[in-house]
């Protein structure tokens, strides 16, 4: 039966946050001046994992399993360290099923560039709690709320020393697009944790609860100041910060191959 | 002639060096030589062997019994003593037993200048007096191992194996070795057969948690790292392993991982990733007795079934099990040209036994011959990753130029997007679907050792080649009229050259180290036999002639 | 009489409430109902349809066709227009089109007080009405379905309800529906009866991570939870969520988990830990088509191999695949029984077309009836957990009491502790497997349906025996000679039985939703079946009797 | 072939250091009142998850698979929390394989102790790096030394909420003893991690080297206060602080959960 051809019209619902971040994530690879042919974009599987059939120049993409983003972005920055390499996924995605290679790819501190649609829910399997849903989050299967802490990712890249530790809001694309801008130019492992509303599964965290909390870091924080990013890393609540949390100013992990000192695998095959 | 020297003793002991040491310096010799390793799952105590097996011809296969037993502790003499074949000699670091040659070979080696831990050479030095061989012989391997340690540890060792060789001189030639018949001299492991192809092949990312016993292949590839360009690198787990294999494939070089039974059942979401994807993936499947940890350093043929029908959902996959170091080394260039050519998984079913077992053949090409990756470098803007083909194989690109490289786990069109679309999946599931017509003609079909006409047929796969083809030898020269057919490839077979070759025999015998006969099984699936005999051994040791021989005629 | 109602819209449209109401409003009325749901892998938009068959005799299936379709969008409309059969109706939102009935279900919903999105209410008034039924009985279950929300809410409701009616009452009877015959009143999905045998029949522990089609079982036993004393909780992952079922089986409550094929995939080592340690955990496995992400929302049969064949290593397992609702639960609680009775693993095959599909059926017993655990409460200090009998089943303690209770997933002897001893080994091997003859001697046979004496015999598992059954009247009908030979329980079969009722045939066809024949292999390979005639389905939709009959007769 | 009967026996190398950890869980365990009936060891696969059947009083063990303790333990926990779960595993299983059940465990803060028997390699395969390695380390597989940053189990247990996180040596029983004893005390989850010489593969953090730079954290210390606590996480070098960094003070999970709030699961069986 003919059910429409490929889908590389965005199958989002229509008010979802996942559309202003597609859209700056275009402008922010222009902007960065990538280059569609030197960059691939990777996900795993939830609504925000469709992102790369959707964005604006056609890249090139590896859309893998639930939660093994980014083990395959790794795979791909080994074999060619030359190519950009975004993830572009939800929090179900990196931080429930992809929670082990999401420490691990911190502690490596692999040159990749990961952009988390944060929305708190698992949007694609119909709104059960994410690692991220706050407490009292009630769903269908938890019926009398999460009792669950939220996992922070924001503190664990950082204690686990990722290059480049941020947050972001959908609904200020602006800042967003700064951030993404940070993320693609910094070497070594780069988390963007994008606040993102989802209208049809998560009620508590809209568009407005996040609106009236998110406020961006001050001047006088000091990214390279450890124990300050994880004051900040911890504030959460009536006060949410956005912006750049973190930076370990470790080297890259391909950077520290002798291997690839020179070419690519890729360019060195033959 | 054909001798078999079982050196025992703790973990930690030394077994494993001076197991190493005779069958470097036996095969240096030019004898044939075959050794085996049994060791328990512990790093110091328990009980270790090591088999030497040494002879004026080709040897396949380990042997049951011992002619000549070292046992470095009372408890190695004990368990092992029964194992020893009538006419052959012990020698034994306890003097509490009778009817052994004692020697202490701690106290020794100590009184050679050595250190304590030598004892181990001082009891190849004893070997090599009681075999009737030249220990300068020895002392050539001993200057081989050690050159790259100071002179003092070398001059100890010599010193320590003459220590051996003049205290056993009494007994010379006691377990008369065989004539050198200027056999080949490199020794070769399954393991580290399967890495030289892997990394001469061009394979540049091999990724893997370490497991054994595969990690012999890891230790391998790494050394081998520097030399031909390679990363290679510890994944956090096996599931991390097979996406990062599939990414790096997706970026255009040869990946690979290897694991065991338990790594492996949690990389079928990665298989399955790899079959819609179409990435050339490959994974050497190291098996072991299950279910679960089982019994982790012995050995099996337990994962035939899994491995064919692994992963959810249906694609093409290739799954080779070489019988030999030789075959380890062709098949996994071949598993790596069929993952490539087919742009599919291929599998490599080695065990235990296959992976540590080392055998002298003609040296192994090492020098690099990347395989070709089948890849498309004209393509342009307008690129289809998956366009729809009849043989199913699509032009495939790789990321970094004009052509844009779209994969998705999700069903996708021709282009590569997520797509619902029904009549799309049908095309894209047909397409490839049909790899699997081309892959099956293709498949190397198995190889019939022994008269043509033979009545009674041994049925076997994988590392079961060895034994099976020594007790088809054996049975032979009993009288008996008997062949091997054997499955280097078990995944797809070809049904027609496989019957063909089966004929009609008054008795098939599936020889296979499972419980259920796993082979005939499948065997019996694809049409080609009905029911058969079943020779299983599923205790953790591997098969031997003897073992066979015996079971068949009782 | 057999009427098909074909609700047809956007995700997010309230396709399937409006499906849901019909179809509970109709059950409700004494009809025999069958409810089919085919939607996309997206929470608005796209195109989603829900199907209502009602009849007055049992139904089995759904329709390719539909009698009256309902469009809520234009693409619902031209894309399914082509399904209307000869002489139904079309119902549409769209003025555009001809030959159909336009009804802004949309403004009416406006026009009658009620909210935008209460369109599909006033869709449901105006099915009424063509099918010449009263209104009244679809406001009476609209006052069930809202009896919780506040009473305008159900006011509004009611008044598009009757607004539909009015506004298509120069329609009425133009798709006369069949009349009511007091079909059962309770309508049941294949996820709910699942759910409903785990609740009552003692499950404590359901612990899963979301994954379509698996999830509204997941949903049902949430919502069981309080009434019955469950703790379910969401796992992390697939692979904490079989080990976590594990755990609880140890601890000794009966536990459960539920996934899709990429979970299973996931699932399969803790497979094998399950039967090592000979604990009891069932697992439901919801199919959907592959290989990995595929298609989520679709349905398939293409884990039958994979659930017979995964996990390293040998062991024993059942896998029973229930064929509609009733059976969902009988089996699901013989699942649990087999699993208890031999310690060992139990896999439940569902799809994604059981899991949604709804049919009326005499109520099942939700009162708790807790299965047996087969434990033992009067083991002492001397207990040993894996002591070797005859049956392969060990006296099994839990912990907390006098008998302490080890496990361990390397091999172990008969009190639990680790070993290495490969005659222990070969002890508890043998010990496990041997489970297997038990459990084959109890496998439920396949059943029959149909004429003994059938020429034609239809071999199918799982949900296709709603379809193949329909079919076979069918055919019959129509002067064929046709029989349905339907496997509830695909491992281990029952040789003999299943042979017997095979008996000789002329042709014998193989209905499968996979692309190659799955249960034709493993009835090949145990020897049942030679080669068959192989009826496939893949494309993601579910059989029908149309389907096969069409094909059959091509 | 008879190779001796099931292992009661350590199979471990003369010298390891799991040997004290051993003796001093069988003290605790006794000194905590811990009756061995209501006891399970839980645990992975290595070496220190040999652990369980080498204890003094015969108690309930289940040793799982590689990586899965804590999800085993977990359930068993859940089925019947009036049992004491304890596991003991090394760190390869429980940081490396077992990453992602860590965190999540940590989040739930269900009431597990965990000890992890940390020697900074895998032992029972052979001496590869394990997730704590420290950078620099050679091994067969990392032949030019590892260059991950060591992962930071204490500050990962801080930030995602455990009740109780310490550390220990196995080089002073004294204080290893009173730590699991206070471990198991805890309400919630409770780590322990437990530097370990590993005589046969790790040369370089030996016996002496942990003996040379253990210092019990001070008196001043106040372990409900996060930051410092961090702060203290960090100190890895010259010196390595031991004893309790954290407690959250957050209730257990299963103190939580309505259906267990008087009966166990197992209890209410029938
Ligand atoms: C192995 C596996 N388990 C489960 C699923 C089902 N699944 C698909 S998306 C998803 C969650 C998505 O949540 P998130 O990553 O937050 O993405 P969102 O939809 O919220 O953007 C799950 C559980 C799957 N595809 N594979
Ligand atoms: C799935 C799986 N992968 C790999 C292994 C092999 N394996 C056994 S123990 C071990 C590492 C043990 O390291 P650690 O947990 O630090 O324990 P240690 O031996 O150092 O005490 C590994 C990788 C396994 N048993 N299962
Ligand atoms: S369900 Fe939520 S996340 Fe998914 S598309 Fe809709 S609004 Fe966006
Ligand atoms: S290898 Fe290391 S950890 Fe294992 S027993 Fe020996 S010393 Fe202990
Ligand atoms: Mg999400
Ligand atoms: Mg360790």
């Amino acid at each position: 039966m003919n059910l429409g051809k490929a889908d590389t019209h965005p199958a989002w619902c229509p008010g979802c946050g996942n559309y202003p971040i597609l859209k700056t994530l275009d402008d922010a690879l222009k902007e960065a001046d990538v280059d569609p042919s030197r960059l691939v974009l990777v996900s795993g599987i939830g609504q925000a994992a469709k992102a790369p059939h959707y964005v604006d120049r056609k890249t090139n993409i590896f859309n893998g399993l639930h939660g093994r983003a980014l083990p395959a972005a790794t795979g791909i920055k080994l074999a060619n360290h030359k190519l950009h390499v975004i993830i572009t996924s939800g929090d179900g995605d990196m931080y429930g099923e992809g929670g082990n290679h999401f420490i691990h790819a911190v502690r490596r501190n692999i040159g990749i560039k990961c952009f988390v649609h944060d929305n708190q829910v698992y949007g694609l399997t119909k709104g059960q709690a994410s690692p991220t849903s706050d407490m009292g989050f009630v769903t269908k299967v938890q019926l009398h709320g999460v009792i669950n802490l939220p996992m922070n990712p924001i503190a664990l890249a950082i204690v686990e020393g990722a290059s480049f530790v941020a947050r972001s809001f959908s609904g200020d694309t602006g800042h967003l697009k700064a951030m993404m801008i940070a993320a693609i130019q910094t070497d070594g492992f780069a988390l963007l944790d994008i606040l993102q509303p989802c209208i049809s599964f998560n009620r508590v965290n809209t568009f407005k609860w996040y609106k009236d909390r998110v406020r961006p870091i001050g001047e006088g924080h000091d990214p390279f100041d450890r124990d300050a990013a994880l004051r900040l890393a911890f504030k959460w609540g009536e006060e949410i910060p956005i912006g750049i949390f973190y930076c370990s100013g470790r080297p890259s992990m391909e950077s520290q191959i002798e291997v690839l000192k020179e070419k690519s695998l890729v360019e060195q095959y033959g | 002639m054909d001798i078999n020297i079982r050196v025992a003793g703790e973990a930690g002991q030394g077994v494993a060096s001076a197991g190493d040491l005779l069958a470097q310096s036996l095969a240096m010799m030019g004898l044939h030589v075959l050794a085996t390793q049994s060791y328990m799952s512990r790093i110091r105590g328990g009980l270790n062997w090591y088999d030497v097996r040494i002879s004026d011809r080709e040897l396949f296969a380990g042997r049951e019994k011992a002619d000549l037993l070292v046992a470095l502790t009372d408890e190695a003499l004990e368990t092992l003593r029964e194992t020893v074949a009538l006419g052959g000699a012990i020698l034994s670091e306890s003097s509490k037993a009778d009817g052994t040659i004692h020697i202490d070979f701690t106290q020794a080696a100590v009184e050679a200048g050595g250190a304590k831990m030598m004892a181990n050479t001082v009891a190849t030095g004893a070997v090599y007096a009681l075999l009737g061989y030249e220990v300068e012989d020895l002392c050539r391997q001993l200057s081989e191992v050690f050159k790259n340690k100071s002179g003092d540890i070398l001059a100890q060792n010599v010193a320590c194996a003459r220590k051996g060789f003049e205290l056993t001189r009494a007994y010379r030639g006691k377990v008369k070795g065989p004539a050198p018949v200027g056999a080949p001299g490199a020794l070769y492991s399954g393991a580290e057969s399967i890495a030289l192809a892997a990394s001469s092949g061009g394979v540049k990312f091999y990724i893997a948690y370490p497991m054994s016993p595969s990690t012999a292949t890891l230790n391998f590839m790494a050394k081998a790292s520097d030399r031909y360009g390679i990363v290679v690198e510890q994944a956090e787990d096996e599931i991390a392993a097979v996406n990062m294999a599939c990414g790096a494939a997706y970026a255009g070089v040869p990946a690979m991982t290897g694991t065991s039974g338990g790594g492996f059942a949690l990389m079928v979401e990665g298989l399955s990733l790899a079959g819609i994807t179409e990435l050339p993936i490959v994974i050497m499947v190291a098996q072991r007795p299950g279910p679960a940890t089982g019994l982790p350093t012995r050995t099996a043929q337990g994962e035939l079934k899994f491995a064919i029908s692994a992963g959810h959902g249906e694609f093409a996959r290739a799954i080779y099990a070489p019988g030999s170091p030789q075959q380890c080394y062709d098949l996994t260039r071949l598993a790596l040209e069929t993952a490539h050519k087919y742009q599919t998984p291929a599998i490599i079913l080695t065990d235990q036994f296959l992976q540590d077992l080392q055998k002298n053949i003609p040296p192994l090409d090492d020098t690099p011959r990347p395989i070709n990756r089948c890849i498309v470098t004209d393509a342009g803007e307008d690129y289809a990753r998956y366009a729809v083909t009849e043989s199913g194989i699509s032009p495939r690109a790789i990321p970094g130029g004009p052509a844009k490289v779209l994969v998705d786990s999700d069903e996708h069109d021709e282009s590569g997007h997520i797509t619902e679309d029904l009549g799309i999946h049908l095309a894209q599931h047909d397409k490839r679907m049909r790899k699997l017509q081309g892959m099956t003609a293709e498949a190397i079909g198995p190889e019939l050792y022994g008269p043509d006409s033979a009545e009674m047929l041994l049925v076997c796969w994988g590392s079961t080649y060895m034994p099976c083809r020594e007790a088809v030898d054996s049975l032979n020269a009993s009288g008996e009229s008997a062949a091997m057919l054997h499955f280097a490839q078990v995944w797809p077979i070809n049904v027609a050259t496989a019957g063909q070759k089966l004929g009609r025999r008054r008795r098939v015998i599936c020889v296979e180290g499972n419980a259920t006969g796993q082979l005939a099984s499948v065997l019996r699936e694809t049409g080609i036999i009905g029911e058969v005999e079943l020779l299983l051994r599923y205790d953790g040791m591997p098969f031997t002639a003897e073992y066979i021989v015996e079971r068949i005629k009782s």
